[in-house]
C-alpha cells in the first residue's frame, strides 16, 4: 500500500503532504525567530543605554544584501514557474542564479563579520552585538541549508523531472516557500538591527 | 485542618492569611475528592463484569455532572477573586512606609545571607563592587558618613518584634530564594534587581523557643541523634545541688548518669535556634 | 512501525536509568552522609569520596533525573513510541507521511540520548543546574551544562521533525470515512500533543542557543551587570536578564507537562471504554476540552515564577488563567468516571493502570490548585508538595497510562499477550509503593521542607520534625525498583515466549486491531486500505449480537 | 498551485515581476527613512510597518498565501496568535514588577 496524497492534493484538505509539512515547519521556525525577537525587546527595554544600529553597522552592505537576498526570492519563483510551463531549461538557469545570490549574500556577510572582528567588535562586546552576531548567526546557518536544498534540487535531484515532473514541481514550490521565509526573516531583521 | 495539614508555626502577622488560603483549598480538593473517590469505588464494585454482564450502551444520562463542573468553577473563581489576589496585592502593594518600618538590606551569595543594617542614622551607606573582600562582603564604602554607623552580619538578622520589617532584597551571584517558613515569607533573590518583601514578625525567638519545646523522657542508653541537636530551656540540677546540665546546653552522654540519679526522668529540650534564614533556591 | 518499537525500547531504558540515578539519589536523602552501600565506591572521589555522595552529585544525579525522565524517557515513550506505532494504525494510514522524517527524528533522538549521557563522563560532571537549567548559575556551570544545551538542541530538533510528521499524517492520511469525530480520542490526544511540540519548543531552542553564547561567546543575554562569584567580579559585559531565560523555559515547559499528560489520557480513554464495554462517555466535550486545555496551556507558564517579584495585575493573570485551565482537566477526568457507570467492568492488567491512573492523576491535579493561588505558593513554592504534585501526574499518572499501553498494546505488535499474573503482581506492587514514596512528600512540603536539597533538609529545623520520614520514602523507591523485575522479566519473556493470540485479542473496535498482528516491518500496515463506518467506540450497541462493533464492519450484524 | 496551467503561470510571473519592483522600492524608502533619525517611536513604527508590508508582499504573492487552502490558514492564525502572545512575554515581564 503506497502512502497517497504525495503529489495530487487531498481532496477535503486540499493540500499535498509536503505542503502541509513544510508549512508547519516555517510555523515553528515563526516561532523560533520570534521567541529571538521578543527576547530582543526585551533586553532593549531592559537596557540603560542601546546604540542605533547604523553607529555600529554597515548600512549600505546590508542594503545591498537586501536587495541581493530579495532577488534570490524572485529568481527561486521563477524556477518554479518554469518548470510549471515545463520548460526545464530556464529552470536551472533560475535555480542556479538563486544559488549563485545566495552565495552573494553569505559572501558580503563574511565581510561584515570580518570587518567587525577587526575593531574588535565580538559578541561579548555589548548585548546590542551579541543580539546582532546571534541573529544574523542564525539566519545566515538557514541561508547555508538553503544553499544544499537548493543545490540537491539543481543536481542530482532534478533527475526526477524525467520520472515524475509533478513530484519535482512540488519539490521544488516546497524548497521555494522555505527559502521565501529565510528571505522574510531577513526583511524583519534588517530595519530591526541596522535602522533601529 | 491546618493542624491536620501540619503546617509549621505562625510567627507573622500575615502568616494565618496565606494558612486559611491553603486550608480553604484544601478543603475543596478534599471534598472534591472524596466525592469522586466514593463514586469510583462505587461504580467498580457495582459495575463489575461479574456483577454486570451487558454493558448500557448510553451510560449516565442526566448532565448532573456539568453542574458539579460549573460549581466547581464558581468554587475556584471565589478562592481567586475572594482569597487570593487580595492577599497578593497586601503582600507586594500595601507595604508600609519605610518611616515606621524597619529596613535592611539582604544580599545573598553562594552561600551566606549578607545582611545590612542601615544603623542608628537610619541611612545605607554607598556600596561599591570594586570594594568587596572577604571582610567585607558588601563592599561598603566606609568613608560614606552614612556607612558609618551600617551594621553588615552574615547569616544572622536581628529583628524587632510588632514592627513591619521590610527588606531590601537583591544577591552578588546566582538566583538564591529567602525563604522564613515560620514567618510565611519566600521571596527569590535576583541579581541585578532590588526586589522589596514586608512582614511582621508577632513573636521573639524565644518564644518560638518555647513553643517548639517537647518534654523527652530520659533516654536509657546513649543520646539518640534526634536529641543531639537540641538544647534545654532551663537548668537541670544534680542532687549535689550544682548544674550539671546548663541552660541553653544540649544532652550528652556523659551528663545523662548524674541526671538520672538525680531522679531526672523527663527532660524539656527545644531545637537551638528554632528558625533559621533558609534558602529555596537551587544556587550550586 | 520500527521506529516505534526503537523508540520504546530506547525510552525504557532511559526511563530505568533515569529511575537509578533516582534511586541513588534516595539514599543520600534516607543517610545523609552515610556511604553509599555496594556501588558507592564507583563513582570515584571526585563524585562521592570513599562512597559519600558530594553536594555536586546530588545536583548532577538530580538534574539529569529530571532531564533523562522528562526529554529522554515518557515524552519518546508516550509520543514516539505508542504515537509513531498505533496512531498511523489508528487511523487506517499505510505508514506516517514521511518515513525518512521520521527516521531521523529517531536517531537525532538517539543522538540527543547519547550526549546526555556521555555528559557523566566528562570532567566536572554531567549538568547540575537543575532540569529548569536557571541563569546566572547555569552559565557558570560546569561543561555538563554546554552538553546539556547541545543534547536539548538535538532533542527539540528530534521533537519539532516527529510533530510535523504527526500533524501531517493526522490530516491526509486518514482512512476513508474516518472523520475527525469518528476519530479514537488518542488520536486527538496526539494531535493536541503534536501542536503543542511544535510551537511550544522553538522558544527553548532559542533560549538554549542564547545560553550557549553566554557561555562560549562571552555573551551576557541571562548575566546582568555587576556579578560578583565568590568574591571575583565577573569579567562579563552584563546588561542581560536572568528572568529572560525563566519566562522561554516555562514558556516550553508548562505546555511540554500537558505533552506528558494528553497522550497518556489518550491511552486511558482507549484501554478504558475498552474494557467498560461502553462507549466513551461525552467523547465531544473530551475533544474540546483537549483543544482548549492545549491552547490554554500556552498562556500560564509564568505560575512557575509567581515569586520572582510580580505585581498584582500579571500575578492575578497568570492566577486567573492557571484555574481555568484546571476546568478542561477536571471535565477529561468527569468524563472518564462517568464513562465506567453502567458497563460491564473486565479488571485486566491494561485496565487496572488505567483505572489507577484516575484517582492519582486527581491527586496530583488537584495539589496543583494550591500551587496555583500566589498566596498559597508563596509556603509551597520549590518545597517537596510541588515535588508531590507533579510526581503524581508523571509517576503514578502518566507512567501508570504508559504501562497500560504497554499492556494493551503488547498483542498486536507482537501477536502475544503478557503474563497476567505478573502484570498484576507489577501493578499491586507498583501502586502500593508508588503512593509510599510521593504521599509523604506532601507532608514535608507543608511542613517547608526545600527540593534539591542534598541532604533532604536535615540541616533546617524547621524540617526536624519530618525528616524521619526520608527513610520510609526511600526504602518505598527502592522497593518500587523491585517492583519492576516481574515486568521487565515478562517483557521480555512475552517477547519470544508468550501466549500466541488472535489479531483483536481484546475485541476492540478501533482500526489498528483491524489490522494484522505485528504486522510485517516493511511499510503498509493494512492488506487492504480500511473504511470507516462509524465513531470509535461502538461497544455494545443495542441489537448487535457481539458486544462490540468495529469501526470498519461493513454493515450491521443482526 | 499544483495544478497550474502554463497560462495562468504565465500570469503569477507578471505579478512577481510587480512584486519585486514594489519590494525594492520600499526597501529604499526605509533606509531613505532611516537616514531622517525619527524619534525612537516614530522610527520603530514605521520601520516595523514597512517591513510587514515587504513581508505581506512575500508571503501573498511568492509563497502563494492569497490562493492557499483555508487548512493553511488556520494553521498559520494559530501560530499567529501564540507568536503575540511571545511578543507579550516582555510585556509580562515589564507590566509591574510590584515589589
Ligand atoms: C503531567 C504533568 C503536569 C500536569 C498535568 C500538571 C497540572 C497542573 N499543574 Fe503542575 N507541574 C508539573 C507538571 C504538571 N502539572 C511539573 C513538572 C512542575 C514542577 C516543575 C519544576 O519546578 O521543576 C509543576 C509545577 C506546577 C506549579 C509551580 C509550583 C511552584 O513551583 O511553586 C504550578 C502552579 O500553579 C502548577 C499548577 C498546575 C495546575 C493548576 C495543573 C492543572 O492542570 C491540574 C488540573 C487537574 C485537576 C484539577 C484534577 C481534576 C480531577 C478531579 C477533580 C477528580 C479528582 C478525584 C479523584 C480522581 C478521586 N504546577
Ligand atoms: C516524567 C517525569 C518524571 C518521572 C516519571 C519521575 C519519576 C520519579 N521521580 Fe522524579 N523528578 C522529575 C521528573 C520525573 N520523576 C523532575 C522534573 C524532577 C525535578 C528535577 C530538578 O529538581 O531539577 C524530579 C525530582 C525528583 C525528586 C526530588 C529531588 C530533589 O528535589 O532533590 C525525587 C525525590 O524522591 C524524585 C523521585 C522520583 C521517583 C522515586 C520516581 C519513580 O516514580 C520512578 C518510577 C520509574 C519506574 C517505575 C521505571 C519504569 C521503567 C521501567 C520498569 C523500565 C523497563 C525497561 C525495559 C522493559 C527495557 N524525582
Ligand atoms: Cu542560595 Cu539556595
Ligand atoms: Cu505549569
Amino acid at each position: 500500500m503506497e502512502i497517497p496524497y504525495t503529489v495530487e492534493p487531498r481532496p477535503d484538505t486540499g493540500v499535498y503532504n509536503a505542503k502541509l509539512g513544510i508549512w508547519l515547519f516555517l510555523a515553528s521556525e515563526v516561532m523560533l525567530f520570534g521567541a529571538l525577537f521578543s527576547s530582543y525587546v526585551l533586553l532593549r527595554v531592559g537596557a540603560t543605554t542601546w546604540p542605533h544600529g547604523y553607529e555600529h553597522l554597515n548600512i549600505p552592505l546590508a542594503t545591498v544584501n537586501t536587495v541581493v537576498l530579495i532577488t534570490s526570492s524572485v529568481t527561486m519563483v521563477m524556477s518554479w514557474a518554469s518548470l510549471a510551463m515545463k520548460n526545464l531549461r530556464k529552470y536551472r538557469v533560475y535555480m542556479g542564479a538563486t544559488v549563485g545570490l545566495a552565495c552573494v549574500f553569505l559572501v558580503i556577510k563574511g565581510f561584515e563579520y570580518a570587518a567587525k572582528f577587526e575593531h574588535g567588535l565580538y559578541p561579548s562586546e555589548s548585548t546590542f552585538m551579541a543580539i546582532y552576531f546571534t541573529l544574523t548567526g542564525l539566519h545566515g546557518l538557514h541561508i547555508i541549508g538553503g544553499i544544499i536544498v537548493n543545490c540537491y534540487l539543481l543536481g542530482p535531484g532534478s533527475r526526477m523531472w524525467k520520472t515524475d515532473p509533478a513530484r519535482f514541481t512540488n519539490r521544488v514550490e516546497i524548497a521555494g516557500l522555505y527559502w521565501h521565509f529565510v528571505d522574510l526573516v531577513w526583511i524583519f531583521l534588517f530595519p530591526v538591527l541596522y535602522l533601529l | 485542618m491546618g493542624d491536620f495539614l501540619g503546617l509549621p508555626f505562625d510567627a507573622s502577622a500575615h502568616g494565618p492569611l496565606i494558612d486559611r488560603m491553603i486550608i480553604l483549598v484544601h478543603w475543596l480538593m478534599l471534598v472534591l475528592f472524596t466525592g469522586w473517590g466514593t463514586y469510583f469505588v462505587y461504580v467498580l464494585l457495582r459495575f463489575r463484569r461479574s456483577r454486570n454482564a451487558k454493558a448500557d450502551y448510553q451510560g449516565v444520562r442526566n448532565h448532573a455532572s456539568s453542574y458539579l463542573e460549573g460549581i466547581v468553577a464558581v468554587i475556584e473563581a471565589v478562592l481567586l477573586i475572594g482569597f487570593a489576589i487580595p492577599l497578593w496585592s497586601m503582600r507586594v502593594n500595601d507595604i508600609p512606609p519605610e518611616s515606621d518600618a524597619t529596613v535592611v538590606r539582604m544580599v545573598a551569595e553562594q552561600f551566606a545571607w549578607n545582611v545590612h543594617y542601615p544603623g542608628p542614622d537610619g541611612v545605607f551607606g554607598k556600596t561599591d563592587i570594586s570594594l568587596i573582600s572577604a571582610e567585607n562582603p558588601l563592599g561598603l564604602d566606609r568613608n560614606d558618613p552614612a556607612a558609618k554607623d551600617d551594621i553588615v552580619t552574615i547569616n544572622q538578622l536581628n529583628l524587632p518584634v510588632g514592627k513591619p520589617v521590610i527588606i531590601h532584597l537583591s544577591s552578588k551571584d546566582v538566583i538564591h530564594s529567602l525563604n522564613l517558613p515560620l514567618f510565611r515569607v519566600k521571596q527569590d533573590a535576583i541579581p541585578g534587581q532590588s526586589i522589596r518583601v514586608w512582614f511582621t514578625p508577632t513573636v521573639t525567638t524565644a518564644d518560638i523557643q518555647h513553643t517548639m519545646a517537647k518534654k523527652f523522657s530520659l533516654p536509657s542508653g546513649k543520646v539518640p541523634e534526634e536529641l543531639a541537636p537540641l538544647v534545654t530551656l532551663a537548668d537541670y540540677t544534680g542532687k549535689d545541688g550544682q548544674v550539671v546540665l546548663a541552660k541553653g546546653a544540649s544532652l550528652t552522654d556523659d551528663v545523662l548518669p548524674s541526671l538520672r540519679d538525680a531522679g531526672i526522668s523527663e527532660i524539656i529540650l527545644a531545637p537551638e535556634t528554632p528558625t533559621e534564614i533558609a534558602c529555596a533556591q537551587l544556587c550550586g | 512501525k520500527t521506529i516505534g518499537i526503537q523508540y520504546a525500547i530506547t525510552a525504557l531504558l532511559f526511563l530505568l536509568f533515569g529511575f537509578t540515578l533516582m534511586m541513588i539519589m534516595r539514599w543520600q536523602l534516607a543517610y545523609p552522609g552515610q556511604s553509599i552501600p555496594f556501588i558507592g565506591k564507583l563513582f570515584g572521589d571526585a563524585n562521592a569520596p570513599d562512597g559519600v555522595m558530594l553536594p555536586e552529585f546530588y545536583n548532577q544525579l538530580g538534574a539529569m533525573h529530571g532531564t533523562i525522565m522528562v526529554f529522554l524517557g515518557v515524552v519518546p515513550l508516550a509520543v514516539g513510541a505508542f504515537g509513531n506505532y498505533v496512531m498511523p494504525l489508528q487511523i487506517g494510514a499505510p505508514d506516517m507521511a514521511f518515513p525518512k522524517l521520521n527516521m531521523m527524528s529517531y536517531w537525532i533522538y538517539f543522538v540527543g540520548g547519547l550526549t546526555m549521557l556521555s555528559s557523566f563522563l566528562i570532567p566536572g560532571g554531567a549538568a547540575s543546574s537543575g532540569w529548569t537549567s536557571y541563569a546566572p548559575l547555569s552559565v557558570i556551570a560546569t561543561a555538563g551544562q554546554t552538553v546539556w544545551l547541545l543534547g536539548m538542541i538535538c532533542l527539540i530538533t528530534s521533537s519539532l521533525l516527529g510533530s510535523v510528521n504527526f500533524i501531517t499524517t493526522i490530516f491526509q492520511l486518514r482512512a476513508k470515512g474516518l472523520s475527525f469525530m469518528r476519530l479514537p480520542f488518542f488520536v486527538w490526544a496526539q494531535l493536541v500533543t503534536s501542536f503543542l511540540l511544535l510551537l511550544a519548543f522553538p522558544p527553548l531552542e532559542a533560549a538554549g542557543v542564547l545560553q550557549l553564547m553566554d557561555r562560549l561567546a562571552g555573551t551576557s543575554f541571562f548575566m546582568p551587570s555587576g556579578l560578583v562569584v565568590s568574591g571575583q567580579p565577573l569579567a562579563n559585559t552584563g546588561g542581560g536578564n536572568p528572568l529572560l531565560w525563566q519566562h522561554l523555559f516555562w514558556f516550553l515547559a508548562h505546555p511540554e507537562v500537558y505533552v506528558l499528560i494528553l497522550p497518556a489520557m489518550g491511552i486511558v480513554a482507549e484501554v478504558i471504554t475498552n474494557n467498560t464495554r461502553k462507549p466513551l462517555w461525552g467523547y465531544r466535550s473530551m475533544v474540546y476540552a483537549t483543544i482548549f486545555l492545549g491552547f490554554m496551556s500556552f498562556v500560564v507558564w509564568a505560575h512557575h515564577m509567581f515569586l520572582t517579584g510580580m505585581g498584582t495585575v500579571i500575578s492575578s493573570f497568570f492566577q486567573a488563567t492557571t484555574m481555568i485551565i484546571s476546568i478542561p482537566s477536571i471535565i477529561i477526568l468527569t468524563a472518564l468516571f462517568l464513562s465506567l457507570w453502567g458497563g460491564s467492568i473486565r479488571f485486566t492488567t491494561p485496565m487496572l493502570f488505567a483505572l489507577a491512573f484516575l484517582p492519582m492523576f486527581g491527586i496530583g491535579g488537584l495539589t496543583g490548585l494550591p500551587l496555583g493561588l500566589a498566596p498559597a505558593d508563596i509556603h509551597l513554592h520549590d518545597t517537596y508538595y510541588v515535588i508531590g504534585h507533579f510526581h503524581y501526574v508523571v509517576a503514578p499518572g502518566t507512567l501508570f497510562a504508559l504501562f497500560a499501553g504497554l499492556y494493551y498494546w503488547f498483542p498486536k505488535v507482537t501477536g502475544r499477550k503478557m503474563n497476567d499474573t505478573l502484570g498484576r503482581i507489577h501493578f499491586w506492587l507498583s501502586f502500593a509503593f508508588i503512593n509510599g514514596v510521593f504521599m509523604p512528600m506532601f507532608i514535608q512540603g507543608l511542613a517547608g521542607v526545600s527540593r534539591r536539597l542534598y541532604d533532604g533538609g536535615a540541616m533546617y529545623s524547621h524540617a526536624q520534625g519530618v525528616m524521619h520520614l526520608n527513610v520510609f520514602m526511600s526504602v518505598c523507591a527502592w522497593c518500587l525498583g523491585l517492583a519492576q523485575i516481574p515486568f521487565i522479566f515478562n517483557f521480555f519473556w512475552s517477547i519470544w515466549k508468550g501466549k500466541k493470540v488472535s489479531d483483536n485479542y481484546w475485541d476492540a473496535t478501533t482500526l489498528e486491531w483491524a489490522a494484522a498482528s505485528s504486522p510485517p516491518m516493511a511499510h503498509g500496515n493494512f492488506a487492504t486500505a480500511p473504511e470507516v463506518y462509524r465513531g470509535a467506540y461502538e461497544y455494545s450497541p443495542p441489537g448487535n449480537v457481539s458486544d462490540f462493533l468495529p469501526q470498519n464492519k461493513p454493515v450491521e450484524a443482526h | 498551485m499544483e495544478t497550474a496551467s502554463a497560462e495562468s503561470v504565465r500570469k503569477h510571473v507578471r505579478v512577481y515581476v510587480t512584486v519585486f519592483v514594489a519590494l525594492m522600492a520600499l526597501t529604499l524608502i526605509t533606509v531613505a527613512i532611516s537616514t531622517l533619525h525619527l524619534g525612537t517611536t516614530a522610527a520603530i513604527l514605521v520601520a516595523l510597518f514597512i517591513a510587514s508590508l515587504k513581508a505581506s508582499l512575500v508571503a501573498a504573492y511568492f509563497m502563494h498565501l492569497i490562493s492557499e487552502k483555508k487548512l493553511i490558514y488556520a494553521a498559520l492564525t494559530l501560530t499567529v496568535v501564540l507568536l503575540l502572545v511571545l511578543m507579550l512575554l516582555p510585556v509580562s515581564h515589564f507590566a509591574d514588577r510590584g515589589l
